[in-house]
């Protein structure tokens, strides 16, 4: 199946007249994923947004449920379910590999969250391959096609003049059989994209094991500034906190982003902090990235999308960290 | 959840007539923390106050907000209520019923409606206090003045006579001050030297008074009640537990230098007393002018010494004591008018001099031994012109104040002059006459009539032909330029803070005003305190005076120092800043803004991720801290909090506030 | 020699010597024309220093984290150097903790644009103030005529404007923080958004709490702020935060006299925690 | 989009103004007293908060006041010169004037952030200041910054005031909806 | 023979979402512990729990903490908590009848099944009595199914132990329980202190706990150094370090191994512990 170019706009408008569908765009000079309404130009060209799409799944901050008091003086909890049908047109095959990440992480070994579930349950994923990379796009070292995306619900690939369709879960067929009258039969080659930015995994997540206390964590952290914007526009972080606000006796829970990047993240009542220094803050994010979610969930938690190459403002680069750690020499195994 | 009693009151009908009193106490009830909510008829009575005291035991009530009057009114009243319970006394909030509320708003509706906020907020504030405690802090039962001069010779004498130690601190080599160079005071005509001299002995031979000549405060540290100051008192070279000040070496003495106490108008030796009745009535070498401790040849004194006084070795001493009361007597000085008023010659004519010139060239003991005899060429002269507020009232030139004393002396000063040169003529020029004192007016008229010629108005030029100073001025009254030659001429300079003023009181962090005066705490109601407890004013350090005006407030400043002094500990205000070292970066910046010097900044040692280190913190010193809270505004990190008035209880004040 | 011979020649001698325990410069970053702070204690490392025109970052905050290993060398332009002074005056470090060589900045570019940066073509003082040696001599810049330029621009805005304005701004803001982590006038050993006691700023994502965030940064560092638009530049939304920073200077240059901070060591204290008697009076 | 100018239409018919003063207690709050104490009338919208001097005025607790639901702020304290504590005020009144002068760059309107000294015999001026203030800030209107109040739709309470509460508009731009 | 750990976690069915209970009792154990026990809303007891796991217990307004229950009956679950922090100071100022919220149970527990059998050591300092005393009365409960019982537990103060009725009237009555308690000073407020002195390692050596056979577990909880010193001590004397059992639940935050803080290295604590041995966190990656 094939939707033309001219054919997208329309489809789209059509989508959304019905959901909320949410498109790369640029707001205020922001590039982020944006609910399609009058004034937001969708931008498909644009290689990447600046935020990732996961606040679609996992707000910045999240209402949980709010809690009042009735005559008797007695607490009721009201809990929200703010999700809602919702469609992500447009997302590039690195983030949704980071959606694979977060499925991960809030559905499966544990506990699910039914925050997330929610509005996991509720967001068709209609991806577009890419056709051109950024310098700092790094996807296809981290296992990423980036002209497919396999959990996509609906894949779209650039062929030219028009994308190639292909719906990959029920989901999606569901949704492209409804889009018929957008399409055309058809079928042409996807164009290619080159990423030219490449790093060796090879061998990183094992050697990592041995590396904890390497000094290459300290030459690494030395020139962090703490501030949470890797953390903030990583498609994969997802730490939070969870707060409220309280109007006399009643008030809202909530939860918002966190950052393992901020030096009180993990201060504890009483004053102890097992991460006290940016040292121990680096080293487990990047440890978390590149090793730890590797063994727990069997994939890395670095989806390639150079998103905090590009905008670390000191410049401290994941990319150049892979390259020292595969070019590190591990001490041997000490005889002492 | 705290456990907070609400208690609010009628007060008869003051509240009630404006404030369903019941509708507030029922949303009281649903406020978080809330346990218990009460209301009175008058809940300030004794039987309203017990019913607190009750429900506060019953109840188990650890935290109280009640709404009557103005906290301002009835705030220490229950906080000793408090003293009686369980509940800390500050873990009190008062909402304003009174005052803010019924008394300004006539619908009820509206009045109940505040009301209800104002509550909401005094819980909400409430929640987040946490319990303070005063703590005592000793009295040393002993004051410093500093200021040998009449304000704080009398302030001595005035603490001394209760009963407390007294040390004075004296720079110059004798008690005495201002008063007496002067030759007579106004307006009884009284020997100065006569009242003022036995003041002198008196202090010397008091028993509680230890009087430190040569001396000047060094350093100083602590807070009311326990003030440790270090003085240093200057090498003498003299030992004046061997000197019996028989004056032998002064009259052997070959260096001749300016007498400053008789206003460079003759000459003294190197060693010196100043002058003939000072106290202590023994000499000191002016090291500055002495050969033997210049050249190191000489050695005169210590020959004709009979009792082998003389010790050019003598160092500056260093004692360190601690008071429990400073008094400031530091004075005045005349101010230098010479590079303000070229138009008078600029100090190149040597018969204009000043009044306290003129002081000593009328007494008995002075340069002339009383004789009017002008300095150029000492003639008796015959026409004398006097020009007061030289640098008073005079906000271009000089100061803009009145020095107060002037228009007396300037009087005293014609009446002399007319006593003593008969055939004299004598022209005052003047602004105003102010006489605001007993017997004073009377004193100046009698000037008058005795004949000095008052012209209204301000000299505008000296200049000097033949041997007459020619002064022109205008007669404001008359509109007629007025010229005057005259043989001598008598300014009758401001008054300005005595020098070296500011170096002491910065050490003290007392605060001057912009003329450089000592500012009293309050300038109605606590005219002798200063902001900082426990330190006090007498004298003209605080502005200028005349002397029974200084010998006033002399004896009011002593009468704090003895209230003070009759504690043998006081209580500490606990409202005041507390520094969270975990916090605090040491920057200093609270530092510099206490009005009160209560910061200091200390290194201390931590632990800090199982690392020791070493760093500066602020410290509160609670004796000096007055709770105003300047300091935790400037500390951004919020290092700095008061206690009572925490940042965490006016957001959720402010946030209650909001919610309404 | 080039000033980055120079640097790197000073830096393996000083390193040598012991006279430093290390030295923070820039080395080079994956990226043509990329820079990164490096910070070397190895003399054998002085080979990756680099100085070219595009190295964007201060380094003057870095002392702070290097300080326990001992003196540190470092290379200053003007506003490195200034961010030092701040850091003196805020009692933060010492004179004699830094060894700094200093370097003529001749503004720095923009690697993808190559265009100059902003806070340069806006710096008044690309020359170090303070230094021990220069590496090199002082550069030629333009300076700027108007450094409130951008500010009247919005002043000539209408309220309703400016207000739309600005909350737009705070509406994009992610609370990262890099302009507080950037910047060598946030130096609280805790930042009062982590105050959870006071609770002075919510941890949601909101215009309203990212305004109290916005506000209060302003008014922390507005009167020792050094104009080095850093804050600007590390944001990575690109909000105009030097539009509120230099708003705060404007109105104390008009208020209280000149005002330019970060200039000379001093201990002045700085111009919000001061007073003078004759103040302009507003409130009466 | 939040409407400054000629916004009267759009306040609510039952809005009241809600305004926040700030005042020293050894002056102002005393001025006030004295107010009480000559009966003299003003409004009801302002609610005093007692801060022992106006040096002690943190601006983050305007932004607070202005972010959490009042219209207008006032903080008043003794006259340069009078200050019990000597220099609170003058450090109040730089901050003040910095800090007054960047709010209304952010848009917000003169009159809603008013400082004022009233010393402790002006009882005539603090009923002038508060009627003055609560006569500007209705003729403003309700506030014009976005507050994100997360109570949308709470039960009122019995004893709440929630017509006022409910009188603040909720303003949000489009780009928060989306986010 | 290592101690087998369960290191699955309790999967309730609205992990996020608290519900509303009631305190009906509070003991004050120390000036700043307390004990509450909580019951539902209708009365109920909130949650079935092994001994070792946790609940998250707050105030709605105020925010959570995690605590071990530090005991439990039919009817009811008990927190023991030390005044440190904002919470936990707003704890303190409950009164019985108030409402709190409360959500759990997360953690494994204690292993109370592979410990069948063996003499148990119990070790705490300070307040890390309550999450071991949870297991030691399980052990009490069921006495037959455990053979030697020591608690060796010590606090700085006198003030600081908690459960002193337990401690010096109860546990020491109980057949074949010893019970070893000392503070690290000598306490000036209480000088009739007549018990033993010494940090809990020293004190630990100093003790005549039988010969060391492999047959005995032990638990240990406290704060960084009570925990290393203690373990070097127990490997002194001869402890395979798989049979040193240890809480980690400190750095439990969000409870449900989502929100980032509990990891050490791969393993999240919420999910896989907070109770390991001492031979499992040997080999993680861990900041503590």
């Amino acid at each position: 199946m094939l939707l033309s170019k001219q054919n997208l706009m329309p489809l789209l408008n059509s989508l959304a007249s019905d959901v909320d569908v949410f498109v790369p765009t640029t707001i205020d000079g922001v590039k982020k994923f944006a609910r399609l309404a009058d004034g937001v130009e969708p931008d498909f060209d644009m290689i990447n947004t600046t935020m990732p799409p996961k606040d679609l799944l996992f707000p910045q901050t999240q209402k949980m449920y709010h809690f009042d008091v009735d005559k008797n003086g007695s607490y009721h909890i009201h809990e929200y379910d703010e999700s809602r049908e919702q469609i992500v047109f447009g997302i590039r095959p690195c983030d949704m590999r980071s959606i694979v990440c977060l499925d991960e992480v809030f559905l499966t070994k544990g506990f699910v969250d039914e925050f997330y579930a929610n509005a996991r349950e509720k967001l068709l994923t209609v991806s577009i391959g890419c056709t051109q990379a950024a310098e700092t796009c790094f996807c296809t070292s981290m296992g990423v096609d980036p002209i497919y995306a396999p959990n996509a619900d609906v894949m779209l690939q650039d062929t030219g003049d028009a994308y190639k369709v292909t719906a990959q879960t029920p989901k999606g067929e569901a949704a492209v059989s409804a889009w018929s009258e957008f399409l055309s039969d058809g079928d042409a080659e996807p164009v290619n994209c080159d990423v030219t930015l490449k790093v060796s995994m090879e061998g990183v997540v094992d050697k990592l094991e041995g590396m904890y206390d390497s000094p290459i964590w300290e030459n690494l952290s030395i020139k962090c500034l703490n501030c949470g914007t890797c953390t903030y526009v990583c498609p994969t972080c997802h730490c939070f906190d969870i707060s409220q606000e309280n109007r006399k006796k009643d008030g809202v829970r909530f939860r918002c982003w966190d950052s393992c990047m901020f030096s009180e993240y993990t201060a504890m009542a009483g004053g102890h902090n097992p991460r006290p220094e940016k040292l121990e803050r680096e080293r487990n994010r990047f440890m978390h990235k590149l090793n730890f979610f590797e063994r727990r969930y069997g994939m890395s938690l670095c989806v390639g999308c150079g998103r905090c190459v590009e905008k670390c403002p000191v410049a401290l680069d994941i990319t150049r960290l892979i390259d020292d750690i595969g070019s590190y020499e591990v001490a041997p195994a000490s005889a002492e | 959840m705290s456990r907070i009693g609400v208690f609010l009151c009628y007060c008869g009908s003051n509240i009630a007539g404006t404030v369903d009193v019941e509708a507030v106490a029922e949303m009281a009830r649903t406020l978080p923390g809330v346990v218990y909510v009460e209301t009175n008829k008058y809940t300030c009575s004794d039987p309203g106050q017990e019913g607190v005291k009750n429900a506060i035991i019953e109840k188990g009530i650890d935290r109280v907000v009640v709404g009557p009057c103005s906290p301002r009114m009835h705030e220490p009243t229950w906080r000793k209520l408090l003293a009686d319970t369980p509940v800390n006394p500050y873990m009190l909030e008062v909402a304003n019923l009174r005052e803010q509320c019924s008394w300004v708003h006539k619908d009820k509706a509206i009045a109940t409606e505040k009301a209800k906020d104002l509550v909401k907020m005094a819980v909400a504030k409430v929640a987040r206090l946490s319990p303070l405690h005063s703590t005592e802090i000793p009295v040393h039962k002993k004051a410093l003045v500093i200021g040998g001069g009449i304000a704080g010779m009398q302030t001595a004498l005035d603490i001394a006579d209760a009963g407390f130690k007294v040390t004075i601190v004296e720079r110059e080599t004798s008690l005495g001050g201002k008063m007496v160079m002067l030759d007579k005071t106004f307006p009884t005509m009284d020997c100065s030297a006569c009242i003022c001299t036995p003041k002198m002995s008196e202090v010397g031979n008091h028993p509680n008074i230890t009087v430190k000549s040569y001396s000047e405060v060094e350093s100083v540290s602590g807070y009311i009640g326990n003030f440790e100051v270090t003085i240093r008192e200057k090498a003498k070279y003299i030992d004046y537990t061997k000197c019996t000040g028989c004056g032998a070496c002064e009259t052997k003495c070959p260096s001749k230098v300016i007498n400053e106490f008789e206003q460079g108008m003759s000459k003294r030796t190197a060693i010196y007393k100043m002058f003939p009745q000072a106290v202590p009535s023994k000499p000191v070498i002016d090291a500055e002018h002495c050969r033997m401790l210049q050249e190191g040849k000489c050695g005169v004194c210590a020959k004709v010494c009979p009792t082998g006084a003389i010790n050019y070795q003598d160092e500056d001493k260093l004692t360190t004591e601690t008071y429990g009361a400073i008094v400031f007597a530091t004075g005045y000085k005349l101010i230098d008018w010479k590079p303000l008023y070229p138009e008078y010659g600029g100090g190149k004519y040597p018969d204009v001099i000043t009044g306290l010139q003129f002081e000593r060239l009328v007494n008995a003991s002075g340069p002339t031994e009383g004789h009017i005899l002008r300095p150029s060429d000492n003639k008796e002269p015959k026409s004398v012109v006097i020009i007061k507020c030289v640098g008073s009232r005079d906000p271009n030139k000089g100061k803009a104040y009145c020095s107060r004393a002037c228009c007396m002396y300037s009087a005293k000063h014609a009446h002399q002059y007319l006593d003593k040169v008969p055939d004299g003529r004598c022209y005052v020029f003047y602004m105003d006459v102010r006489t605001p004192g007993k017997g004073y007016d009377e004193f100046y008229m009698n000037t008058v009539h005795d004949g000095a010629q008052y012209l209204r108005g301000r000299v505008s030029k000296i200049y000097k032909e033949g041997d007459k100073l020619i002064c022109k001025g205008e007669d404001t009254l008359t509109s007629q330029q007025v010229t005057v030659a005259a043989d001598m001429v008598v300014l009758e300079t401001a008054m300005v803070p005595a020098d070296g003023i500011d170096e002491l009181a910065a050490k003290f962090t007392v605060g001057r005003d912009a003329d450089g005066w000592l500012v009293e705490a309050h300038a109605k109601l606590r005219p002798v305190e200063t902001n900082t407890a426990g330190i006090y004013l007498a004298g003209t350090a605080q502005g200028p005076k005349d002397i029974p005006d200084s010998v006033c407030q002399a004896g009011a400043a002593a009468s704090k120092v003895i209230g003070l002094l009759n504690k043998d500990k006081l209580e500490s205000n606990p409202q005041i800043s507390r520094v969270n070292e975990a916090l605090c970066q040491g920057d200093g910046a609270c530092a510099n803004i206490c009005p009160y010097g209560a910061i200091s900044i200390v290194e201390k040692q931590f632990r800090e991720n199982s690392r020791k280190v070493t760093r500066p913190v602020a410290q509160v010193n609670p004796g000096l801290c007055q709770g105003c809270g300047a300091c935790t505004v400037t500390c951004r990190a919020g290092a700095m909090d008061l206690m009572g008035y925490t940042n965490e209880s006016i957001m959720r004040e402010v946030d209650a506030l909001c919610q309404w | 020699m080039s000033a980055q011979e120079i640097i790197r020649a000073r830096a393996k001698e000083l390193l040598e010597s012991g006279e430093i325990a290390t030295f923070i410069g820039w080395e080079a970053g994956r990226f043509t024309n990329q820079t990164t702070p490096l910070v070397i204690t190895d003399a054998a490392d002085a080979g990756k220093l680099v100085f070219n025109e595009y190295c964007a970052n201060t380094l003057a905050k870095y002392v702070t984290d290097v300080l326990a290993r001992g003196k540190v060398g470092l290379v200053v332009r003007g506003c490195d150097s200034r961010a030092i002074v701040r850091l003196i005056n805020d009692k933060v470090i010492k004179r004699e903790d830094v060894y700094l060589v200093g370097v003529g900045c001749p503004g720095m570019k923009d690697r993808k644009t190559d265009e100059p940066l902003k806070k340069c073509t806006e710096c008044r003082h690309n020359n170090p103030l303070v230094f021990d040696e220069m590496a090199g001599e002082n550069a030629e810049k333009a300076v700027p005529e108007d450094r409130f330029a951008e500010v009247k621009e919005v002043e000539a805005m209408t309220a309703a404007e400016r207000t739309r304005y600005f909350e737009s701004i705070y509406a994009k803001c992610i609370r990262c923080y890099a302009c507080r982590d950037v910047c060598p006038c946030c130096t609280c050993r805790e930042c009062f958004v982590d105050q959870r006691r006071e609770n002075w700023v919510g941890k949601q994502n909101n215009v309203a709490e990212n305004r109290f965030y916005g506000l209060t940064r302003v008014m922390h560092i507005g009167d020792r702020c050094i104009e080095c638009g850093e804050c600007e530049r590390v944001c990575p939304m690109d909000l105009p935060l030097m539009k509120l920073n230099r708003k705060v200077i404007q109105d104390m240059n008009d208020l209280f006299g000149e005002f330019e901070s970060g200039l000379v060591i001093s201990a002045e204290p700085s111009v919000l925690t001061t007073y003078e008697l004759t103040d302009r009076e507003e409130f009466m | 989009m939040p409407v400054v100018e000629n916004n009267a239409n759009a306040i609510p018919e039952d809005w009241e103004p809600k305004i926040i003063a700030f005042c020293c207690h050894w002056c102002t709050y005393t001025g006030a007293d004295l107010a009480g104490l000559n009966r003299m009338n003003y409004p009801a919208n302002v609610r005093v908060l007692r801060i022992p001097c106006s040096g002690r005025m943190n601006p983050q607790y305007v932004i607070e006041a202005l972010n959490k639901g009042c219209d207008g702020v006032l903080v008043c304290g003794c006259h340069p010169g009078d200050c019990h504590y000597v220099t609170g005020n003058y450090y109040a009144r730089r901050r003040m004037m910095i800090f007054k002068r960047l709010l209304e760059y952010e848009g917000l309107e003169p009159g809603r952030f008013q400082v004022k000294w009233i010393s402790g015999a002006e009882a005539g001026k603090f009923r002038d200041t508060v009627m003055k203030a609560v006569e500007d800030v209705r003729a403003l209107g309700p506030i014009n910054l976005t507050r994100e109040i997360p109570y949308f739709e709470l039960p009122a309470m019995p004893d709440d005031d929630e017509e006022a509460f409910n009188a603040v508009p909720e303003e949000v731009f489009p780009e928060e909806v989306n986010a | 023979m290592a101690i087998e750990i369960s290191h699955g976690c309790a999967k309730g069915e609205r992990p996020l979402i608290p519900q509303v209970c009631r305190v009906t009792e509070i003991t004050q154990e120390t000036p700043d512990v307390k004990s509450f026990r909580l019951v539902t809303l209708d009365g109920k007891k909130p949650f079935d729990c092994e001994p070792g796991q946790l609940g998250m217990f707050g105030l709605l307004s105020y925010g959570e903490c995690m605590f071990v229950v530090s005991a439990q009956s039919d009817e009811w679950v008990q927190f023991t908590v030390k005044k440190v922090g904002l919470v936990t100071e707003q704890l303190h100022n409950l009164s019985v009848g108030d409402e709190v919220s409360l959500r759990g149970p997360y953690g494994n527990w204690w292993p109370t099944e592979s410990c069948r059998g063996k003499d148990m050591l119990f070790i705490a300092g300070g307040i890390g009595l309550p999450p071991v005393r949870s297991f030691l009365l399980y052990c009490l409960e069921h006495r037959e199914d455990y053979g030697r019982i020591d608690l060796v537990y010590s606090g700085s103060k006198y003030d600081d132990l908690v459960f002193k009725e337990q401690l010096f009237d109860i546990w020491p009555n109980e057949p074949d329980m010893h019970v070893h308690v000392s503070l690290y000073h000598e306490d000036p407020k209480h000088p009739e202190w007549k018990g033993d002195i010494g940090y809990t390692a020293p004190y630990l050596e100093t003790l005549d706990l039988g010969p060391e056979d492999g047959n005995r577990v032990a638990v240990i909880c406290g704060g960084p150094s009570l925990s290393r010193t203690c373990r070097e001590s127990l490997l002194k004397a001869g402890f395979d370090e798989g049979n040193i059992l240890t809480t980690l639940e400190m750095r439990m935050k969000c409870g449900v191994g989502k929100c980032g803080r509990c990891n050490m290295g791969g393993h999240f604590i919420c999910l896989d512990g907070p109770i390991f041995s001492l031979a499992e966190i040997a080999t993680m990656h861990s900041d503590v």
